[in-house]
């Protein structure tokens, strides 16, 4: 195979639209980038240093690009790449808010980054204040006494609280009996799944016509195998539980602790908290509330707090206060065990920090605040041109519908996502969640201006406005149009190497 | 403060009016009064840009990080590498940091196509045949393919070798208390490698290679006692010492794990890491996480789509391969513009370089009255010795004189265990100066 | 005016052709992003702290918009700019070669950004030892005396060179004398223009068939007023000047002295270098041959060496070893004075000292070797397909041109520049030297690889084969179409406040 | 060694043979023997990338940066400003920093508009009409604004305050010997001030506002003196003091340049600093350097060239209004993204904070006894103080205090005097340390 070039730069949509060959594509045998200190090392052989029989035969092939292919091969393929830099990202249930610069210069101190997470405490005093801190203003943020800042994501999270109310009922004798774990039909996807590696069996409670939790119908579900309820508040329809606390006392009243997926805080930060609401164990994704950048999928942080009687089960060991005036390592009484490599994701921990220390109690008001204030004025804005299948005061999104328009002219929810990729923003969430047909749950956050909200407006009411043929043709404008997802499941192909195959 | 809030008060009164609305309280008026919370959050008010940065700053001078003042003889799972300049210059640009997971692939062709790269190098390292678009950390990789063996072979028993991280051996305990896995720990043999119980049956296999305490695991053995048992066998490996050392699944690996750290990340206090998840196709259906495949677009031009996504719990919900939604993929465009950059004549000499420099500090360790080896078994990057005084001091003291000396060995491998580590950034003028100062420190 | 919205992505070409607001459009009354350390000092008024007389009367409008508005401005600007990082350059002259990052990484050490210019010696040690090193480098390489640092540019390098010409002879009594200063007809436009601000007349020298200087032609302006002679070699047709020796020899005798362009040097690294030569006077772009980033124009960095005998009229203070091992600064006796406000660019030199030490004596042969093999592989490629006015062994550059073609389809220079940018590649320098008509001067650097070379080949060869519509409707791909650069002029928009007025 | 080649020896040869030659060496047939390099360049040989590092690491620890443990109290036209994490994150973004000059308009639609952007806010600060798209630093924008001057009035006296920066006073000279300018300095008088001459004529009056000493200057004065004279005004102005007092152009400049690093550029011993320059229209076809201007595209859509590009050297060589050719575009473009963030009122707040900051920290150390006032004007972001003792030693002595206590002033401003500046980055905490060390380093 002749390599393909690295320095032609038609697939930057600058100037052109063909696809960028991969690195593999771009190799040539010999060439290299690399180059290693000097060590003045003496210079053993692979045979003198290790056994024969351990020895590869040929070396792994990796890749062999220049560095300025190298360099030009991914920075064309950032310029094939949508991201919060460069529009507005309303993706419901994700909270895509713009993440402050400053959080990148505040986690690239040396002092931070090369630390090694075994260090003695004398050396590591500085990361130990810095995740006591933290720790801390969660639980203030969410009303809750202690929390633990290992989970690395937010379904991490979710098993991490689960493994505590599992157990909380053993220390309880409990369990055996207690089966079952309640979850809400609109529920994320990541609940049911967690559940179910939490050793608990999947037990749904319906949303009544308002969007809520039917209360009757929890009740009925309510018992004494019950280990507790996952809820969502405000739930994946942007609404607020307004009986939550009833939902509380009842699932007390049977022994049971309530979870709270605080995913997306948003909308309640300096308005209400969980701890208040009655929960007993809450997660937090610091890669949305917290601005914690995506990264395109991760990593992020799901630090999970806890009332004062779940305290002693969380995993250890926690950054604690020391007796004389410095900070160490703490692992509770009764913990549950490590549920990370070391620490947590450490540097999206600080970062979270950074945006909490630099926005405090005023600006994290003015956050929940605005993003509620951009959803509701969405919501309003769409009005006739969509449904609001749940058309009432929203928290930081809504959900939307093209259900009759899909009636209409046959536009689909996943045609508007694609045809508004084309009006120069990111689709909202579709599909999600599920107990709304055709959905389009919109999340604007506060950090997108009330000109973008307005210019967001008119988009997708031109789009719910057309006869719905652009839409289906759409996306036009990107490097590739649309994908056969169906194809790439059928013909599997998951690396360069491989040859297709029958992936379902 | 910093306000990142962009609205006005006029644009935020005539948003309200817009509504018909007179304040943004009467938006929260579904917040039942006795939640609202009084008087605002309980922490500090905002900070301006600079006062955050020297507020951290503080903090960033009370640790004490690796470099030219406190070399690095620490590893255990977290490697100090040379990372070159391309990878912050490139993985972290705006685009890759600030996009989510790409939900629409028409505008995520940049980080589809980085991760079908990243999945390819996982996959040549490991020599299977697909790789996920990554895991937190090693610890959560062993644990999903825990999980997927046992699925696979019905049989929930888990021979996990003591050889593996002690870390990533409580994660893999902590979870099995949900799934009730049936963890069993085999111990290590006094070469350093593990011993196998020679009867029996299990689900999953799972072995470290080179193993936690620096030695190469015999997984000629491993594979056959796998066999044996019925079970999947499980590899965690290093991606260095893949370099050097034959690839797992010519032994006939069915799953290999490993932490990715090492290309692309610094030591950064153990997070974020990377778990790399590697399997047989056969398995693919139960591969947790995601999975990014290459297919066509309407008009026929190659691209790049998340597939398979029918495993993943936001359509399988609790019949999912797995609850993993958010992974580490900004972790994963990091490790593969590192491991490109190496290349392949690059990451055998990377290896080879790490190896000499191990042996080297390792003859020069042993030398030292009353400090002893506690493997025979071959080491490539990290080996354990056992000193006459406890290590906790040791370390303290030779932190005093400009080392972080390597990781105390937990009592399971019995008292005063140090690891160490060399990487291929130690100078032999440095590893000179680290046993003579470990001399002192010990005598 | 109600403001544009900075949320909207479509003019980033991934998405869309709009054109980008200007942030003045994006900004929004009272929106702000800036915030300020606490530092506790009094908050005097600004009538307290300043006579009212000199007070403004109203704040000057800069901007009043968003940090997320801001960032998405400026990531969308980069989205509609060509760069090296994104594809080749082959821009004659111009030396656009891969800029390596770890040149990024060894000057943002805050131990070099961190340090103020007048700073005592005893704390600039680092910095003095850097440039002690650059200047001894540089004369290595180029075979002078000593160097100073200072000039910003090569502009300002010629000037500082034609400058100490002057001093020189004036110092010989011969000021008054020595009126003219001869350039070959293909020299690039700053050397004249640096002749006149230098107080000299330029005489012209005319290029014989080969596309040298014409020695007897050059015999003939020789005389006992002229101070020098300003040559770049290989010149700017990419060929070498096999006379030199005589040249030189000619000038010296009349008195003159010999200047050399050494803007592009990349060629003849550890080939030949200017002093063994002849020449007196030598400058360098640092920001061409020795990789540092060009900025979409600057800054750059121009270093002028010189032959011992004009050592005493450096441009002083310079970075110099004292007694005492240390490093001072030290003011030639005959200093012309200073030709900046410090001590030049400064990081751009720490950059190139980086490239310099990274590559070493081995690797900038290397780079002299390749740069010159791509040249002349792709003069070759490209015969029959273009005309090769000077078809011989070309340097790091050669000249083509479509005069042939422009009789045949009319296609003329500009373009195929035009249309080589749908290819993916940036265009050559166009009419560039004026002595070749439709010249097309190709500079590919070493760092493009023989693919990317084969590559930038067919793409040209198409061209050429082409009718020339399509080169005259190109650019179809771009952000923006051709750009009316006459009304430009005609109608003189020089800022976003501006109505526009008649330019020319 | 790093090595930026990508050619293999098996391509070399391919690409030889394509053009029938054997050896590289052939291509340089043309250069004469006797002066070819024999044995190579006389310098080491190449680095690895870690090494080139650590070796630039040792520079950069063997100078003092300013910082916590050595604050800044120096200006002298190098401002200790602080820097919006934004500028790096944005200015420095790759298609900025690796793009050549836009000489192909539909393909750097980037720089061009960063550019537009950048001349406006140069003209809005200083109130005029036009701003070319930057020059080298401050020096090298006045010597422009000379030319321009002279070659309007053909009047070739041109009168520099010695309030203008010595450095830049200097440079005047060195350039002045080519275009033999008759360069005349106006004194200072007792207040700080310039003292103009009462009679004769120039081309060019050039002052610097607030001047080197930090003072406002009386600029109704400077702009009859120069009307009188024949001669254009020329302001050298500073860009943060543009936030309280009034622009240039009222008082009647027809020419404002400045030193811009203010904005956007942190201290870097000084380069690559920012040459701003700005004139009325009427001068425009004079104007130095590069100049970006709005147009359309063929489809009629706005779009920025570079214009009026006939006045530049590459088209009108000798005759050209300048010989600028590359300039300091990057460090233009830093200087929008910077003063975009700090914003309209942003501006003002950051004047008002060097001025307090100035106006505290000249009251503290005028309290120290023997330390005297050397100006009455008033002052906005410096000041000059004459100390008792040498202020070189006292610098030397403040350094091992934790601070770089300001700029010693040169003789032609009297004995032992001190420049200090104070911007908004110290805090009231620092400049009453800094009296208390200075009162002691004087004593
Ligand atoms: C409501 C909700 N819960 C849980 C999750 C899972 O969090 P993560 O993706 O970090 O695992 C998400 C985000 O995807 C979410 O939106
Ligand atoms: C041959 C030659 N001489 C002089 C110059 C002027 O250098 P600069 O643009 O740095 O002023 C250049 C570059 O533009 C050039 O190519």
């Amino acid at each position: 195979m002749t390599s393909a070039n690295g320095g032609q730069a038609r697939s930057a949509p600058l100037v052109g639209r063909d696809g960028e060959p991969t690195i593999f594509e771009l190799s040539s045998p010999g060439r290299r980038a690399a180059s290693f200190r000097s060590t003045a090392m003496p210079e053993w052989s692979a045979e003198e240093l290790v056994p024969a029989e351990y020895l590869q035969d040929e070396p792994v092939a990796v890749a062999e690009i220049s560095e300025r292919d190298l360099v030009g091969h991914f920075t064309r393929l950032t310029h094939r790449q949508y991201s919060v830099d460069l529009g507005a990202y309303p993706l419901g249930s994700c909270t895509m808010k713009y993440n402050p610069k400053l959080c990148d210069d505040a986690v690239a101190l040396t002092g931070l980054t090369d630390v090694h997470p075994a260090a003695p405490v004398a050396l590591i005093q500085g990361w130990l204040e810095l995740l006591v801190n933290l720790e801390e203003v969660l639980c203030r943020i969410t009303g809750m006494h202690a929390a633990t800042l290992q989970p690395p994501a937010g379904a991490a999270g979710e098993l991490t609280g689960l493994l505590l109310m599992r157990a909380w009922h053993e220390r309880h004798g409990e369990g055996a009996r207690r089966r079952r774990v309640i979850i809400p039909d609109s529920a994320h996807g990541t609940n049911p799944a967690s559940v179910t590696l939490g050793g608990y069996e999947v037990t749904q409670v319906p949303s009544d016509a308002r969007g809520c939790v039917d209360v009757p119908a929890l009740r009925e579900r309510l018992d004494g195998d019950v280990a507790g309820i996952m809820l969502t508040n405000p739930n994946t329809l942007g609404l607020f539980e307004e009986d939550i606390t009833e939902i509380a006392a009842a699932v007390h009243e049977v022994g049971g602790l309530l979870y709270y997926d605080g995913a997306n805080l948003n909308a309640i930060l300096g308005i209400t908290r969980p701890g208040d609401m009655g929960f007993d164990i809450v997660h937090m994704n610091l890669h949305k509330t917290f601005a914690v950048p995506h990264g395109g999928g991760g990593p992020g942080a799901g630090p999970v707090a806890v009332s004062e009687r779940l305290a002693p089960f969380l995993p250890g060991p926690r950054p604690a206060h020391d007796a004389n005036g410095g900070y160490g390592w703490e692992t509770p009484a009764e913990s549950i065990g490590r549920v990370h490599s070391w620490h947590g994701n450490a540097l999206a921990l600080a970062r979270a920090y950074a945006y909490i220390v630099a926005n405090g109690s005023d600006g994290l008001h003015r956050v929940a605040e605005a993003a509620v204030l951009n959803a509701n004025w969405l919501r309003h804005r769409l009005r006739g041109a969509y449904d609001i299948p749940y058309d009432r005061p929203s928290m930081h999104e809504f959900v939307a519908s093209t259900a009759g328009l899909r009636k209409r002219s046959g536009l689909r929810a996943s045609d508007v996502a694609k045809r508004l990729l084309e009006e120069g923003f990111h689709a909202p969430t579709v599909y999600f969640p599920l107990i709304v047909e055709e959905a389009l749950m919109i999340e604007p956050t506060e950090t997108e201006s009330p000109q973008t909200m307005e210019a967001l407006a008119e988009a997708l009411i031109t789009i719910a406005g057309e006869s719905g043929d652009e839409a289906r043709q759409a996306p036009r404008t990107t490097p590739v149009r649309r994908v056969d997802e169906a194809s790439a499941a059928r013909r599997l192909i998951p690396t360069w190497d491989a040859s297709p195959s029958a992936g379902s | 403060m910093s306000d990142f809030v962009p609205h006005t008060e006029s644009e935020v009164a005539a948003m309200l009016a817009f509504m018909g609305l007179s304040s943004v309280d009467e938006l929260f008026a579904a917040v039942p009064g006795a939640l609202r919370l009084a008087g605002g959050l309980d922490i500090e008010s905002g900070l301006s840009e600079p006062d955050v940065l020297s507020r951290f700053g503080e903090m960033a001078a009370a640790n004490r990080a690796t470099g030219s003042d406190l070399v690095c003889f620490a590893g255990a799972g977290a490697y100090d590498h040379d990372i070159p300049a391309v990878v912050r210059r490139l993985a972290f640009r705006s685009e890759f940091v600030t996009a989510y997971t790409p939900y629409q692939a028409e505008v995520a062709q940049g980080v589809l196509q980085a991760l079908f790269e990243y999945q390819t190098l996982v996959c040549r390292l490991s020599g299977l045949d697909v790789a996920n678009a990554s895991l937190y950390d090693g610890a959560s990789a062993c644990v999903e393919a825990i999980n997927l063996a046992v699925a696979a072979t019905g049989n929930a028993v888990v021979w996990v070798s003591q050889g593996v991280h002690p870390h990533w051996r409580e994660v893999i305990r902590t979870f099995a208390a949900g799934t009730g896995h049936d963890i069993r720990e085999v111990p290590l043999g006094p070469d350093g490698g593990t011993a196998w119980p020679s009867e029996g049956e299990a689900g999953c296999v799972l072995i470290q290679h080179p193993n936690y305490l620096g030695c190469i695991e015999d997984l000629v053995a491993a594979s056959a006692v796998a066999r044996r048992a019925g079970a999947l066998l499980t590899v965690a490996a290093d991606p260095v010492a893949a370099g050097i050392l034959r690839p797992p699944a010519t032994y006939g690996a069915d799953v290999v794990v490993g932490e990715g750290q090492p290309f692309g990340t610094p030591l950064s206090f153990g997070g974020p890491f990377l778990g790399t998840f590697a399997c047989r196709l056969e398995h693919v259906r139960r591969l947790p996480g995601r999975l990014v495949g290459e297919t066509v677009d309407v008009d026929g031009r190659r691209a790049y789509v998340t597939t398979l996504r029918t495993r993943e719990q936001d359509i399988r919900r609790e019949k999912a391969s797995s609850n993993v939604c958010t992974n580490q993929t900004l972790i994963a465009v990091a490790y593969a513009v590192h491991l490109a950059w190496v290349g392949t004549a690059g990451l055998r000499e990377l290896a080879l370089r790490c190896a000499r420099g191990t042996r080297y500090a390792r003859e020069s360790v042993l030398a030292i009255d009353g400090v002893e080896t506690m493997t025979s078994a071959p080491v490539v990057r990290e080996f354990a010795v056992r000193l006459p005084v406890p290590t906790a001091d040791v370390v303290d003291r030779m932190a005093e004189q400009g080392f972080l000396a390597g990781v105390p060995l937990g009592e399971e491998y019995g008292a005063n265990g140090l690891l160490v580590a060399v990487t291929e950034k130690r100078t032999r003028d440095e590893v000179d100066a680290f046993a003579a100062a470990l001399e002192k420190a010990v005598g």
